[in-house]
């Protein structure tokens, strides 16, 4: 039997990256799954097929593509944007069923209660505190900030200001600019420099982030940089040279955790390009799910296969594993360790959160 | 009824019309002439509130419309035509002479989107005053053909009966015949006479002289955006200004006279063939 | 008085039965949740067509802010939906009288400019609607947007039912097309086209060009608001991207497809473009690659839109003078 | 010399010229008499090239000119002062006019002989040179159209009604120079409503009714035939 | 002072960038009122071409923009050959969506080819120059310096050359045009040349400071048609003074209303400007 797995995500325009990004995690886990035969669900073997709809990052584009998922008889639906997983929340638990595996960071997701929600990425405010430590004692109190306008990056850059006064730091006006449409950061940048910051506020997808990286340093900028985890160090890297990014603090590359190698190289292999947590999670996700249907017996009952997620994400097979991860919360939230990095001498070195910060 | 005084325009450093004064005489048909550049199309412009003068006024009926916008001009009854021949070609004859009436209707949006009762009464005496209009330039066997499919004369009525529809009392005709063979040109040259014996005062520019001397009862000359001078037909052609500027030959009266002969015998004769 | 008799019209015949269809189709469909949301999504942006048509198809005015005044109507409903805890049927015929007033207050300064630079103009405006929605926080929600926008219900009926809902957008679309085919039968319709014939022949006929043209941007502002409103209950979740020019041109798209100034055109030309491209999702990474140039084709082989094929389609007649007396449907 | 070859133009279904023979010889200015709609017009454009027949041909000087492509048309010697005007209403006057010497663009001392002739002929459009074509009057973007038409130094010109929209002086003045340029060895085809003025300075004429052509003759025949005198001279 | 002459700087640089992209739409929408949407598509392929000259055949920097503005120009006049033609006696918008739909052809088609990731464009200039604190780097002063002689080098053509004369007469009467002998379809060919050939100028030498995406073209397009129509269409001065003022706009409205609202600052700038000169800077009456 063939079961049909459903993505709804950006697959063309501006955020079509980010869309594929996530897309190719997806399809290497059933790939992976299937090459392997499969698996038994209550006694019957079970191969899978990713369908994928494009919603240009549109929520009502998304409300679509989940209601033609669900008439085809889909029940779980992989949705990588906040705005389309809020709107289509409601309607996981409408007839038909279906369960919603959502990445985003955004916490909005897990505050709405929703039973059919499986979110995966770590909640951003988990780095605030660690990362503006780490800043605020290598390079001194004064913050600029240059985030990026989406709600997102909003949302962020207010928890970064307040932590960092919570710390003892004053922080610039901001500066925050649209990563997606800015032709140019340059503007923005002298603006922020021209109050001589000691550390800068930085992020939005990758390669915008490191322009202004790039921008910053072009203008004699020695400080350091806390990146929203939104950029992934390994994605900037790729445009600006190791040596800019020094003192800066941000997610972990996910080929720097420990034991994501054999992904990371299967990754790289497959798609040419160098695995980042979007690839990594969603495959994830789609491993956790697969064994939460085998141990729920049930391919399509969401509430069924959403109610075994923890077990399964706690003995989710090695091999499978990226990120260490504990299980899954009863808010229905990835219960993973989470690391950051920060760039010292053009190398990673992790960053641990402290545990207690850890929801 | 129709006073300018001391009218001018100028279009950057171009004094297209300058110091124009005088006045329309009710009833008549009067013709302006002039050489090519003179200024005639400007100062019809003018006088309908296309252009805004640059000096002077212009009164109609003792009210100043100088300053008044196109539409409301019309409103009060002074309707033109243009030089090329502009008319909706792709509506039929008797639409454009049903939107010539559209001045005289007050029926908005509320009452096309409420289909209120003003709504179909209007559109009725809009449909009365296009056929009206039609029959008065002779079009009314070809109410319903598209307008751009009609001949070069043809067209130019239909431009006479948009006019004709925003019931002016003043009509400005901006070289009708222009384009036109000599045949038709008979025919339009009565049809302008049969609306001034209407009552309609009539304004005309042309240079189809032998039109202009069988029609006109006053002539008024413009050059360099001056008049030079302005009376009879007899006048206006033996003025030796308006001679050296712009008839050259064509004054010379025994061919005024033949042409004038001619063409009434003709209009005669075609006028009993269309009786 | 030889007035030609009025012709008994049968105009009408074709859309009642055309609506009377589509009142049966939930009776085929059964529960099936996507076929009720592609047709739902049709009407409403079909509803936004006709606004866009009654200026572009009638009066020859480009209106590139369209989709800010979609926008505006869906936020004027979500907000005051959420914040002010309005009913539904009160906040959406206030959305339709701000997109009215809005549009007004547009065309008082962007009339001053005429044909591209008029699109452009409203372009602009739009794009900055886009960024006010998208930055006024407070109000907006900002890039959040607005989550959580309910149907509302109507004695038993309730709207979040996709069967009920869909009889709404029906019904919505019916009373839209009904006033537009009112409107463009009256004599401010016409003169509507004359404006776009020429302006100066317009005045000439002493028409009031700017009024005309003020009172139409309302009617199509208020089309938009309509159709807003109607988008904000439906998705629930409203966010600046759907407000922008990508929305305006996807509707001038279904516009130029369905056929510019027709009547049927822009439902037509809604319903098949998001048929489309449902079907065409199946091409996934192809999917612009072939879409792209199919709009080539269209705009070469079918200049007229669809309803130009229709018409081409059929043996030429004379134009006839739809009678004025029985304006309307 | 211009040899017209049972040429026929359709627009559609209709037919606008129905296989017409006609010829202009070398030094020759020959009228076109016609109602509005006979088909002067679509004549006229077919045999500049604008318009591509549906039956039948035309050559010049043996060299065949209703390709559709009026480039040719004008390298041959073949010039059209279109019904319309057609100028570039935002390039000045002397731009036009330059234009109009586009297929002599390498020889740019006989254009400039060539635009001081213009500006002789038409004195107003010298003191216009540098204004945008589209904010002259009628009559003299008429003059501008016909200048354009000359500085191709045509061996054989296409007027299509030049006298339209211009005072009668101009129009003496038109005809003038038309005689003027033929006497400089210019063949001219004339269309005309003006049939007095055209047929003054004719040599020879045709009349086209419907699409066919009617009569033809030398000046003297058309002038006393009583046909051409009751439809086309008003007598 | 010094961050208002790095803001300075910065404007000029960004003007710079706009104006050479606006060219070549300025050019083919004022000239042939065509309002090319696709321009932002070809903006995007041009610096996509580059991008594979550079990396896969290893063409040397200079080189590639000459052989990038060859190949665009060659596709533009294939684009006007196959859509734009047999448009051009179509109403206004046949063209436009026609237009549409090509940017979405080749925004797919790139991003089939080349994928979705953003990709980086090196050029061989990488100094940075500083005056006192006020810092620029090479490139940036390259795209100044390029813009003004571009600029010039346009406006002298399309002015002062016959050549530039059959461009403009074609574009106010095609007939009018075949009928003194211009070829005119090859004065439409040679137009989408240079407008095809100064967008792949202009992703070539801008996009080292930023990055090559299939959506690039996209927010180009916004921006440069705002610029036309805020200079007056098809007026060359008009599009570089448009471009400065958006520019400027953006980069300095950006730091007296925060940058957060630069965009906007910019079409606001648009809309009032049009509000009171609603032909655009440098349009002149009709
Ligand atoms: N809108 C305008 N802008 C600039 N100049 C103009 C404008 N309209 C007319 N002119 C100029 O004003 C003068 C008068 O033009 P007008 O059209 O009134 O002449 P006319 O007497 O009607 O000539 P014709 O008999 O040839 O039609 C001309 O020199 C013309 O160039
Ligand atoms: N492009 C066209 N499409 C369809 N019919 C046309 C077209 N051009 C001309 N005709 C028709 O062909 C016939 C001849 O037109 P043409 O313009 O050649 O006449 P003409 O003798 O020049 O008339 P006029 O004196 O009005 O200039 C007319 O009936 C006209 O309606
Ligand atoms: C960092 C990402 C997981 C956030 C994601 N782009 C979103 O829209 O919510
Ligand atoms: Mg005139
Ligand atoms: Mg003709």
């Amino acid at each position: 039997k063939v079961v049909n797995i459903g993505y709804s995500g950006p697959l063309s325009g501006g955020a079509a990256s980010y869309g594929k990004d996530c897309q190719s995690g997806l399809q290497m886990a059933i790939d992976e799954i299937n090459a392997a035969g499969g698996v038994t669900v209550k006694g019957e073997k079970v191969t899978f097929n990713l369908v994928s709809l494009d919603d240009r990052y549109l929520p009502n584009e998304t409300a679509t593509n989940v209601k033609r998922l669900t008439s085809q008889g889909i029940s779980t639906i992989f949705v990588p944007h906040a705005g389309g997983i809020l709107t289509v929340q409601p309607l996981t638990t409408k007839d038909p069923n279906f369960l919603l595996v959502a990445y985003s960071s955004e916490p909005k997701i897990l505050e709405a209660n929703n039973p059919l929600t499986f979110m995966l990425p770590p909640r951003y405010d988990n780095y605030l505190q660690p990362f503006v430590k780490q800043e605020i004692t290598t390079f001194g109190k004064k913050l600029g900030m240059v985030g990026t306008t989406s709600a997102y990056g909003k949302a962020w850059a207010d928890a970064v200001s307040g932590e960092w006064k919570k710390q003892g730091g004053t922080v610039g006006t901001d500066n925050g600019v649209d990563y997606g449409t800015t032709v140019d950061y340059s503007s923005a940048v002298t603006k922020a420099l021209s109050e001589k910051p000691d550390v800068l506020f930085i992020g939005g997808p990758s390669q915008p982030t490191a322009l202004v990286v790039k921008a910053a340093r072009e203008q004699g900028f020695k400080g350091g940089f806390i990146v929203m985890d939104q950029a992934k160090f390994e994605q900037m890297n790729q445009v600006v040279p190791m040596s800019y990014l020094n003192g800066a603090v941000g997610v972990l590359p996910v080929a720097q955790f420990p034991g994501t190698q054999v992904f990371v190289n299967q990754y790289s292999r497959k798609y040419k390009k160098i695995p980042t947590s979007e690839a990594a999670l969603n495959y994830m996700g789609v491993n956790i799910v697969v064994s939460a249907m085998v141990a729920a017996g049930t391919t399509d009952d969401a509430t069924a296969i959403r109610a075994k997620l923890a077990s399964a994400a706690a003995s989710l097979p090695r091999g499978k594993t990226i990120f260490k991860i504990n299980g899954v919360t009863p808010a229905g939230h990835v219960d993973a360790t989470v690391l950051a990095a920060y760039v010292k001498d053009g190398a990673f070195t992790s960053l641990r959160l402290p545990a207690s910060l850890l929801k | 009824m129709l006073a300018y005084e001391d009218v001018g325009i100028r279009f950057g450093g171009n004094q297209a019309v300058q110091g124009v004064t005088g006045s329309i005489t009710p009833g008549i048909i009067t013709a302006i002439i002039g050489p090519n550049g003179a200024g005639k199309s400007t100062f019809f412009n003018l006088l309908s509130g296309f252009y805004k003068p640059t000096s002077g006024r212009i009164i109609f009926e003792g009210q100043d419309i100088t300053r008044l916008p196109t539409h409301e001009v019309v409103a009060l009854g002074i309707a033109r035509t243009f030089q090329t021949t502009t008319i909706y070609k792709e509506l039929s004859a008797l639409e454009n002479a049903v939107l010539g009436h559209r001045v005289r209707t007050k029926s908005g949006l509320w009452d096309a989107l409420l289909g209120t009762g003003r709504e179909r009464r209007e559109g009725k005496a809009s449909l009365d005053a296009a056929y009206t209009a039609l029959k008065r330039v002779g079009l009314e066997q070809q109410a319903h053909v598209l307008a751009g499919n009609l001949t070069q004369e043809a067209q130019k009525r239909v431009s006479i009966a948009l006019a004709l529809a925003t019931n002016p009392k003043i009509l400005l005709l901006d070289e009708p015949a222009a384009g036109i063979n000599p045949e038709e040109t008979v025919n339009l040259t009565r049809t302008i006479r049969e609306l001034a014996a209407g009552g309609l005062t009539v304004v005309l520019i042309e240079h189809k002289m032998s039109m202009i001397m069988t029609l006109a009862d006053h002539i008024m000359v413009l050059h360099h955006g001056q008049k030079i001078a302005e009376g009879s037909p007899a006048q206006v052609s033996r003025d030796p200004a308006v001679i050296e500027a712009y008839l050259g030959g064509h004054a010379a009266p025994h061919v005024r006279e033949e042409l004038k002969a001619d063409l009434e015998q003709e209009a005669a004769r075609l006028g009993s063939q269309h009786a | 008085m030889s007035l030609p008799t009025p012709r008994a019209t049968l105009k009408g015949w074709p859309w009642l039965l055309v609506f009377v269809l589509a009142a049966l189709v939930p009776l085929l469909v059964g529960k099936n949740g996507y076929v009720y949301d592609v047709a739902i999504n049709v009407m409403i942006f079909a509803i936004a067509a006709y606004g866009m048509n009654v200026m572009l198809g009638y009066a020859g005015l480009l209106p590139l802010a369209h989709a800010g005044f979609f926008g505006i109507g869906a936020y004027t409903v979500g907000i005051l939906m959420l914040k002010v805890g309005w009913s539904f049927w009160l906040a959406w015929p206030i959305a339709v009288a701000v997109c009215a007033v809005l549009g007004l207050l547009l065309g008082l300064v962007a009339f001053r400019t005429r044909d591209d630079v008029f699109a452009i103009f409203t372009l602009g405006v739009g794009v900055i609607i886009t960024q006010v929605i998208n930055k006024w926080d407070a109000l907006t929600g900002g890039n959040d947007g607005l989550n959580g926008i309910s149907a509302p219900k109507l004695g038993s009926i309730d709207f979040g039912k996709s069967a009920s809902f869909y009889y709404l957008a029906l019904l919505a679309l019916a009373v839209t097309i009904f006033l537009v085919a009112r409107v463009r039968s009256s004599l401010f319709g016409r003169s509507l086209i004359a404006i776009r014939g020429g302006e100066d022949l317009a005045r000439s006929a002493g028409i009031n060009v700017y009024t005309h043209k003020l009172r139409v941007m309302m009617l199509s502002t208020a089309l938009a608001g309509f159709a807003g409103g109607l988008y904000a209950i439906y998705v629930g979740f409203l966010g600046a991207a759907i407000t922008g020019p990508v929305t305006t041109f996807t509707i001038l798209l279904y516009l130029l497809v369905g056929g510019v100034g027709t009547l049927a055109g822009p439902l037509l030309g809604t319903l098949i473009i998001r048929v489309l491209q449902q079907f065409m999702q199946g091409l996934a990474d192809y999917q612009y690659v072939v879409f792209g140039p199919m709009l080539v084709l269209l705009v070469l082989f079918f200049p007229a839109g669809l309803t130009g094929l229709w018409a081409r389609l059929r043996p030429p007649k004379a134009p006839v003078l739809k009678e004025i007396s029985d304006a309307g449907v | 010399m211009l040899e017209v070859r049972n040429l026929s133009v359709r627009y559609g279904a209709f037919t606008a010229l129905h296989g017409i023979n006609m010829n202009v010889q070398d030094g020759e200015i020959v009228v076109l008499l016609g109602a509005n709609g006979a088909g002067k017009s679509s004549l006229f454009r077919t045999l500049s090239g604008l318009q591509r027949p549906s039956g039948g041909d035309a050559v010049y000087n043996g060299q065949p000119i209703t390709l559709g492509r009026p480039e040719r048309c004008v390298t041959l010697g073949v010039a059209q002062c279109p019904e319309g005007r057609m100028l570039f209403p935002q390039l000045s006057v002397e731009k036009n006019l330059r234009l109009g010497a586009y297929t002599h663009r390498r020889d740019s001392a006989g254009n400039q002989s060539e635009l001081e002739r213009m500006y002789a002929l038409f004195p107003i459009l010298a003191e216009k040179r540098n204004d945008p074509a589209g904010s002259l009057s009628g009559g003299q973007q008429q003059m501008v159209a016909i200048g354009r038409a000359l500085m191709a130094r045509p061996k054989l010109l296409l007027l299509d009604e030049p006298s339209l929209g211009l005072a009668p002086l101009v129009v003496d003045q038109v005809f003038e120079a038309v005689q003027r340029v033929n006497a400089a060895g210019v063949s001219v085809l004339l269309a005309e409503q003006n049939a007095f003025a055209a047929l003054g300075i004719a040599h020879r004429a045709y009349v086209l009714e419907g699409g066919n052509v009617t009569i033809e003759g030398s000046r003297d025949e058309l002038l006393h035939d009583d046909r051409v005198r009751s439809a086309y001279l008003g007598v | 002072m010094i961050i208002f002459f790095q803001q300075l700087l910065n404007a000029l640089a960004l003007g710079g960038a706009y104006s050479l992209v606006a060219l070549g739409l300025t050019l083919v929408y004022g000239v042939m009122k065509i309002p090319n949407f696709a321009h932002g598509g070809l903006y995007m392929v041009g610096a996509y071409i580059t991008w594979a000259l550079l990396t896969s055949l290893g063409v040397p920097y200079f080189l590639a923009l000459g052989l990038s503005a060859i190949v665009l120009g060659l596709l533009a006049v294939l684009l006007e050959r196959v859509v734009f033609y047999p448009l051009r006696s179509a109403p206004h918008i046949h063209p436009m969506i026609a237009a549409l739909g090509v940017l979405f052809f080749l925004e797919a088609g790139v991003q089939l080819v080349w994928g979705p990731d953003f990709k980086l464009l090196n050029s061989p200039i990488t100094g940075i120059v500083d005056w006192g604190g006020v810092t620029i780097t090479q490139q940036r002063l390259l795209i100044i310096v390029a813009s003004v002689i571009i600029m010039g080098a346009l406006y002298w053509f399309l002015k002062r050359t016959t050549t530039g004369a059959t461009i403009e007469a074609m574009a106010q009467n095609r007939e009018g045009a075949r009928l003194v002998g211009i070829p005119v379809s090859r004065v439409a060919s040679l137009t989408f040349f240079i407008s095809g050939a100064l967008a792949a100028i202009a992703a070539t030498l801008y996009a080292p400071t930023s990055l090559v995406s299939p959506s690039m073209g996209e927010v180009m397009n916004l921006k440069v048609f705002a610029i036309i129509v805020l200079g007056g269409m098809g007026s060359v001065p008009g599009a570089i003074v448009g471009a400065l003022l958006l520019a400027f706009a953006e980069t300095f409205g950006g730091v007296f209303v925060g940058a957060n609202f630069a965009d906007v600052v910019g079409f606001a700038v648009l809309v009032i400007v049009l509000a009171i000169r609603p032909q655009g800077l440098f349009r002149r009456t009709a």
